[in-house]
């Protein structure tokens, strides 16, 4: 059996490119495809601590993580649109009218 | 004395204040289908109102009844230990139910001749009510759930001036930031369960304090990270980054909504995970963690709104170093102190919900009236709306917790349980903010007031439902000066049920 | 928006050194799990069927009433109702934000097969 | 008498009614009333003196009362068992006395502005009235508090209202700097007296100043090992309770101009004179005196607190003295001169002189506000022109306003038989006998405040000689505008107080003739038996001793004082009750050929003044401005900028937050993980 250590450093991995994504890509798609990742990144823990305690809590509750994942795509596509048609871009270091 | 009818009704029952807001919702959605074209905005507000009050009414009526309190028969669980309904539970959804009214109000005249107005109530009903279930959860699942309930919404609601491009940068940041808060907020509750086989909250509690088996690490970056979830809700440094251009960007009714609110919400949620899942000593010792946020925060709320030249932005930093009061209901928490700093920080954000909603209305009216943003737009106000501005003034000083007002008792209450905590640096910290907070305050206070009007005001007429909702919130504020007491002794006795 | 020369833009030297960031995040998650001790994993019983057990923790079904080996778990129906009513907001949210105001300009968007949001997206992408 | 005291709120509501009526007015922004609102102003403050007599009378009949009116937090408090937030009444003879005092000169301040205001022309009345209204019912909240807390909030409203009414003529650049000053120099020292409050009511468990359950008996008992309190940071009983009364003792420094704090009032000379009159002599600066002795019996167990405050009060009292000599606007020279009496008020308070103390605040009220008013009766005449050279002569053209300004310059000066005489002679002998019974510090205490008595007496007679005497020296002043009988009649009433007042405690001559005529004493010695002189006297650290007996004492200190004060009055005489003073000291140095004595009397003003007093005052006003000013501005330039700097990490683009946010999270993560063990 694979050690429950491995599962710990491969989720680590993954949430942190994740990060690495939507600290350098300026794209707000790319933004919300590095959150995805993330969020997978908690279910890759929560999968295999299911099996670690011998309960399905974790694997039912990455159910839900995935269906939250595209509750917040839906919304973030919506504001994502807004801002195209207000901005002409989906960058989202053009939108900065606010700051200090 | 026969039994009180709450006793008597199914446990079921006791989620009476957020079925309300649920079924509102739901309503709305039903009646904006069978007009479109939001023919009515009256019976959209109305029915808005109808569910806020009836969902406060009967919270008050719960929370008076005894419901979910010690003397009859403590905290009532729910569905498999998902859901608990105690007296904070009431103290807060009592709260949301309050400053929904108050929004839904105010965004009658707010609203006026806009497209979507369905979609706003509805979201801000549904928003509410992912609130008034965060007060509730008592799993990590449902907290994570309703926290998104609460969340999702908010982020529309932030861009609802579609054609707006400061509102569309503000909900693009604050979904954003949201997104990744949550993110690292699952992330958090994974390791938790990864570290405790559980994710509700009393079994946490059971596995951490029975110590870790070797997974004390695993449970305390999980721990950091359910603290940054709860950090971005309540908009706490350093996950605070969206809260200031999310409150000057939105529709100012959202504004106050989400500052007053979402905040309490946040700090609902956190008192209950912290408090009666992570106990003290295991792994991390969040207390400390708090009295790091609590510091940050407020001291970076107060001296960034002391130098804003814009009265919303100044109000969306202020809120952040309100933020950092509230902490100290965590930060100066010791087990033998009992409930008595967290029910101090509960009775805070109660008296905060009220002036705060009020302060961002009154820019709300403002922004109704088309007059600018920034101070001197603001001069001489008091010349052509006089009442408003007495209300205005009243938010301020009570804000900077000057004593005749609600702001100063609870603040005191506040500092005060700290000191009594043992924490008095932390008191000290607080007072040197508030008293740096009073000139930024003072600042609208006599541009109202005292300076004379830079151009001409036409104000048009008055939005008779948003003055009634600035007026009542001041009314309001003012009563809870007499009226502390009995606050203050229901959050503390709901804060001492609270404790494991 | 005033002048585009004094627009902040994202300081990168480089645009990935804000990157170190999740580096130094990756490394210090990654020195805390190496850290830490495992014991046995418990394991899932022997020909307990997780499809079923999840649908009774969905549900909160009463495990003891059911037939055959389950895994236990705790009740997830509350959570449940809620991300029924999280979805439907989300979609209510989202509909009214992508809704086309009347009279708003510059169509022609959705109409040419997306070409345009895919140029934008390319040139978006550095 | 019971039901009488039921009515003592109504003291304080009275003003505040006139208060709320006044704002009405204003609010509606129509003449509604006739004199601009001052009518209900002066029949509310008439009301409240009428009660003040009353209740005094019924405290002379051994009447006293201490009652809380309203709870409004209990037991909430973490903790403590049963603590209560409570806000009541406590008339005993002190503060019976001082609500007489506040009420009386409230009221001839209101009969006064009618003068001042009213005839004046000015505009935004309403508003003046509903500030002086305000402003009375907080000092008289203040004055009938029974507990700390109490105290402390209408301590704040008195700041707030002084705020207010300094700042009255906001349009012109003066008045709303100095307003802001005045309001945040006393609310530095309030700072110090908030963290007192919250620690008097964490160490005892209440703020009440009388009974057998106050802080004072506590503290008493606490030292005697027969209560347990909590003390903090470590510190012994002894010394906790010194830090909280120095704490406490921050407050009073602001709001009673105490060095090194003093430096608002001054610049409150912008507000109207009646303003002034009343912020002067009974309100704000009183209130901090008040309180020191209204917790008196805390103060007598610390002799480190008094000890610091007999030596504050006592430096006070020269400092501020020396630098009156220089200014040349009247209300600025009188300014100084309350800033230094205050000083004699705490360094009797130090000194174990508490009735002295009390003695000295009485007189000072009556005759501090005479010549406030007198003064203000001189700028009504002067067409608001406050220059002392440019004046002169007014003598003849103003009697009613030249006796009795004079009789407040001689009670303020000390010459006998006038009230101030009395008050100061008591204060030095006070000081004088408790530092001869082995206390070295207070004889430095002493020989200050003896330095002071010929410099207040010098620039005193300044004022009065470069005003009235001599020849007029402009034409405003040769045909000044008069002055009505509601600028007359306040200040006869007042002049006959300074100069009679002393009467109600003739201590010196209860020592050489036996006869029991120091009224105040006993006065001040019945009521509760905690708050009472004898009380005092048993717990305060003190003993006396004499020179050559106690009747020779008494009649060397009073010898030397009134020697001392003559002295200055005759040095002021000498060189300003000339016709032309100003001539005569503009030939200084050119003309050899003057006489003698002229030659020496300008040498000796050009030593006392350009070379001893004059670097002395600019040293001293250096001093406030740079290291006092410069302190309570840098706390906010700072404050501000970095302010601005914070602000800067918004930076508007959220790739930035994101990155902030997750090194913040990093940084979270490595400082707890390496504290909790977890981590390294």
């Amino acid at each position: 059996m694979v050690p429950a250590q491995y599962y710990l450093v491969l989720s680590a991995a993954i949430f942190c490119i994740g990060v690495f994504g939507l600290l350098t890509r300026r794209n707000a798609l790319l933004f919300l495809m590095s959150v995805e990742l993330m969020l997978n990144a908690a279910n890759v823990n929560l999968v295999a601590f299911s099996l670690y305690w011998g309960n399905v809590t974790g694997q039912t509750f990455s159910l839900f993580t995935m269906a939250l994942a595209a509750a917040e795509v839906a919304v973030g596509i919506g504001i994502i649109l807004v801002l195209y048609r207000n901005f002409k871009d989906v960058d989202v270091t053009e939108a900065t009218t606010m700051r200090w | 004395m026969a039994a009180p009818l709450q006793a008597e009704a199914p446990t079921w029952t006791a989620l009476a204040p957020a079925l309300a807001l649920v079924v509102t919702g739901l309503v709305l959605i039903v009646v904006d289908s069978i007009d479109p074209d939001d023919g009515s905005p009256a019976l959209l507000a109305g029915v808005g109102t109808a569910g806020a009050l009836a969902s406060l009414g009967l919270a008050g009526w719960l929370l008076a009844g005894g419901t979910g309190q010690p003397d009859t028969g403590g905290a009532i669980a729910l569905y498999g230990d998902a859901l608990v309904v105690d007296g904070m539970t009431l103290f807060f959804q009592a709260l949301f139910a309050s400053v929904t009214a108050l929004v839904v109000v105010a965004s009658y005249d707010y609203l006026y001749d806009r497209e979507y107005q369905a979609e706003f109530y509805s979201l801000v009903l549904f928003a509410a009510t992912g609130m008034a279930l965060m007060a509730a959860a008592n799993s990590l699942s449902v907290a994570f759930v309703s926290l998104e309930l609460a969340s999702l919404p908010s982020y529309a609601l932030v861009s609802y001036l579609k054609r707006d491009t400061g509102s569309v940068e503000a909900g693009l940041k604050y979904f954003l930031v949201g997104a990744l808060s949550s993110a690292v907020f699952a992330f958090g509750i994974s390791l938790v369960y990864a570290a405790t086989g559980s994710l509700l909250l009393a079994d946490v509690y059971e596995t951490l304090a029975g110590g870790a088996n070797g997974l004390t690490g695993v449970a305390g970056v999980g721990i950091v990270m359910v603290a940054g979830g709860f950090a971005f809700k309540t908009a706490s440094v350093p996950f605070h980054f969206w809260a200031p251009e999310a409150y000057e960007g939105a529709p100012a009714p959202v504004s106050a909504f989400l500052s007053s609110a979402s905040k309490a919400a946040g700090f609902a949620l956190a008192f209950r995970v912290f408090v009666t899942g992570f106990p003290l000593g295991a792994g991390i010792d969040w207390v400390l963690l708090f009295q790091v946020l609590a510091v940050v925060t407020m001291t970076l709320g107060n001296f960034a709104a002391a130098t804003q030249e814009e009265v919303k932005r100044m109000l969306a930093y202020s809120s952040i170093g309100h933020a950092g009061y509230a902490l100290i209901g965590l930060a100066a928490f010791t087990t033998a102190d009992g409930g008595n700093v967290l029910g101090a920080s509960m009775a805070h954000l109660m008296v905060y919900g009220f002036m705060n909603t009020g302060a961002f209305l009154f820019v709300a009216l403002a922004e109704r009236w088309g007059i600018g943003r920034t101070f001197e737009d603001y001069a001489g106000l008091a010349d052509r709306a006089p009442l408003a501005c007495v209300a205005m003034t009243v938010f301020m000083f009570s804000l900077a917790g000057l004593p005749p007002f609600g702001g100063f008792f609870s603040k005191y209450f506040l500092f005060a349980g700290a000191v009594e905590a043992g924490f008095w640096w932390l008191a000290a910290v607080g007072a040197v903010n508030s008293a740096l907070s009073l000139f930024y305050y003072s600042r609208v206070v006599k541009a109202l007031w005292l300076e004379d009007a830079t151009a001409e005001f036409e104000l048009g007429p008055t939005p008779t439902a948003l003055y009634a909702a600035v007026v009542f919130a001041a009314v309001a504020t003012v009563l809870l000066l007499p009226g502390f007491g009995a606050v203050i002794e229901t959050a503390q006795a709901a804060a001492t049920a609270v404790l494991p | 928006m005033s002048d585009a020369g004094s627009r902040p833009r994202l300081k990168l030297g480089g645009h990935l050194v804000p990157g170190l960031a999740a580096v130094a995040l990756f490394a210090v998650l990654a020195a805390v799990f190496l850290r830490a001790s495992f014991g046995e994993a418990a394991g899932f019983e022997e020909g307990a069927s997780i499809t079923a057990s999840i649908g009774y923790a969905m549900f909160n079904v009463d495990t003891g009433a059911v037939s055959g080996a389950v895994v236990p778990a705790e009740g997830f129906v509350v959570a449940f109702v809620l991300i029924a009513v999280v979805l439907d907001v989300a979609i209510d949210g989202a509909v009214f934000l992508a809704k086309r105001d009347e009279g708003e300009g510059g169509g022609g968007v959705l109409a040419d097969g997306g070409r345009e949001i895919r140029d934008r997206l390319r040139g978006g992408d550095d | 008498m019971a039901g009488l005291f039921d009515y003592t709120p109504a003291v304080v509501l009275l003003p505040f009614l006139s208060f709320l009526i006044a704002v009405g007015v204003a609010i509606s922004g129509r003449d509604l009333l006739p004199k601009g609102g001052a009518v209900p102003g002066i029949a509310a403050t008439a009301g409240s003196f009428l009660l003040s007599v009353a209740l005094a009378v019924a405290v002379a009949g051994g009447e006293v009362y201490n009652e809380t009116v309203y709870a409004w937090a209990g037991g909430a408090v973490p903790g403590t068992e049963g603590l209560e937030l409570t806000f009541g009444v406590l008339i005993d003879p002190l503060s019976a006395l001082m609500l007489v005092i506040v009420t009386l000169v409230a009221l001839l301040v209101h009969v006064f502005s009618l003068g001042y205001m009213n005839d004046e022309g000015e505009t935004g009345l309403p508003r003046y009235y509903a500030g002086l209204g305000l402003f009375t019912a907080s000092m008289l909240g203040f004055v009938v508090a029974d507990n700390l807390l109490m105290a402390f909030v209408f301590f704040e409203l008195v700041g707030l209202c002084s705020y207010l009414l300094i700042g009255f003529h906001f349009r012109e650049p003066g008045p709303p700097s100095a307003a802001k000053k005045a309001f945040l120099v006393t609310r530095f020292g309030d700072y110090f007296f908030l963290v007192g409050v919250v620690a008097v009511l964490a160490t005892f468990g209440t703020g009440q100043f009388a009974g057998p359950e106050s802080f004072p008996v506590f503290a008493e008992e606490a030292l005697h090992g027969e209560h347990a309190v909590n003390t903090f940071l470590g510190l012994g009983e002894e010394t906790w309770f010194t830090v909280v009364g120095l704490l406490v003792l921050g407050g009073v420094i602001g709001k009673s101009a105490q060095f090194p704090l003093q430096t608002w009032l001054p610049d409150a000379m912008e507000g109207p004179t009646p303003v002034s009159a009343l912020i002067h002599a009974a309100t704000m600066v009183a209130a901090g005196v008040y309180l020191v002795a209204r917790m008196y019996g805390f103060y007598a167990v610390s002799p480190t607190a008094l000890g610091v405050i007999a030596l504050v009060g006592g430096f006070t009292a020269l400092f501020a003295g020396t630098m009156g000599i220089v200014k040349r606007e009247l209300k600025q020279v009188l300014a100084y001169s309350t800033i230094s009496q205050y000083g004699y008020m705490m360094l009797a308070l130090g000194a174990g002189g508490y009735v002295a103390a009390t003695f000295h605040l009485l007189t000072h009220a009556f005759f501090k506000a005479l010549l406030f008013l007198g003064a203000g009766s001189v700028i009504i005449a002067m067409h608001h022109n406050e220059n002392m050279w440019d004046m002169g002569g007014l003598k003849g053209r103003m009697p009613v306003t030249y006796y009795s300004f004079l009789a407040g310059s001689l009670a303020l000066a000390g010459i006998f038989p006038f009230a101030g005489f009395w008050s100061k002679d008591e204060i030095l002998y006070e000081t004088l006998v408790h530092g001869l019974g082995g206390q070295p510090l207070l004889l430095v205490g002493y020989v200050f405040g003896l330095l002071a008595v010929p410099v207040t007496a010098f620039y005193t007679f300044r004022m009065v000689f470069l005003t009235f005497h001599g020849d007029a020296r402009t034409e405003q002043a040769s045909s000044p505008e008069p002055v009505g009988w509601n600028v007359k009649g306040p200040l006869a009433v007042l002049g006959v107080l300074a100069a009679g007042a002393g009467v109600v405690n003739l201590a010196p001559v209860r020592v050489l003739t036996g006869a029991h005529v120091d009224f105040l004493h006993g006065w001040l010695d019945a009521g509760f038996a905690e708050l009472t002189v004898h009380h005092y006297e048993e717990i305060d650290p003190y003993s006396s001793a004499y020179i050559g007996g106690e009747a020779t004492t008494v009649l060397v200190g009073a010898a030397v004082s009134l020697g001392l004060a003559l002295l200055g009055l005759a040095l002021a005489y000498k060189l300003y009750a000339v016709p032309t003073p100003t001539e005569h000291t503009a030939k200084l140095g050119s003309v050899r050929d003057l006489l003698y004595d002229n030659y020496y009397q300008d040498e000796y003003q050009v030593f006392l003044a350009r070379r001893v007093v004059l670097p002395l005052a600019r040293a001293a006003d250096t001093f406030d401005r740079s290291v006092v000013d410069g302190a309570v501005d840098a706390t906010s330039s700072v404050s501000l900028f970095s302010g601005s700097r914070i602000r800067r990490i918004q930076t508007g683009v959220v790739s930035n937050y994101a990155a902030l946010l997750t090194l913040g999270l990093t940084v979270l993560l490595v400082l707890f993980g390496v504290l909790g063990g977890w981590l390294l």
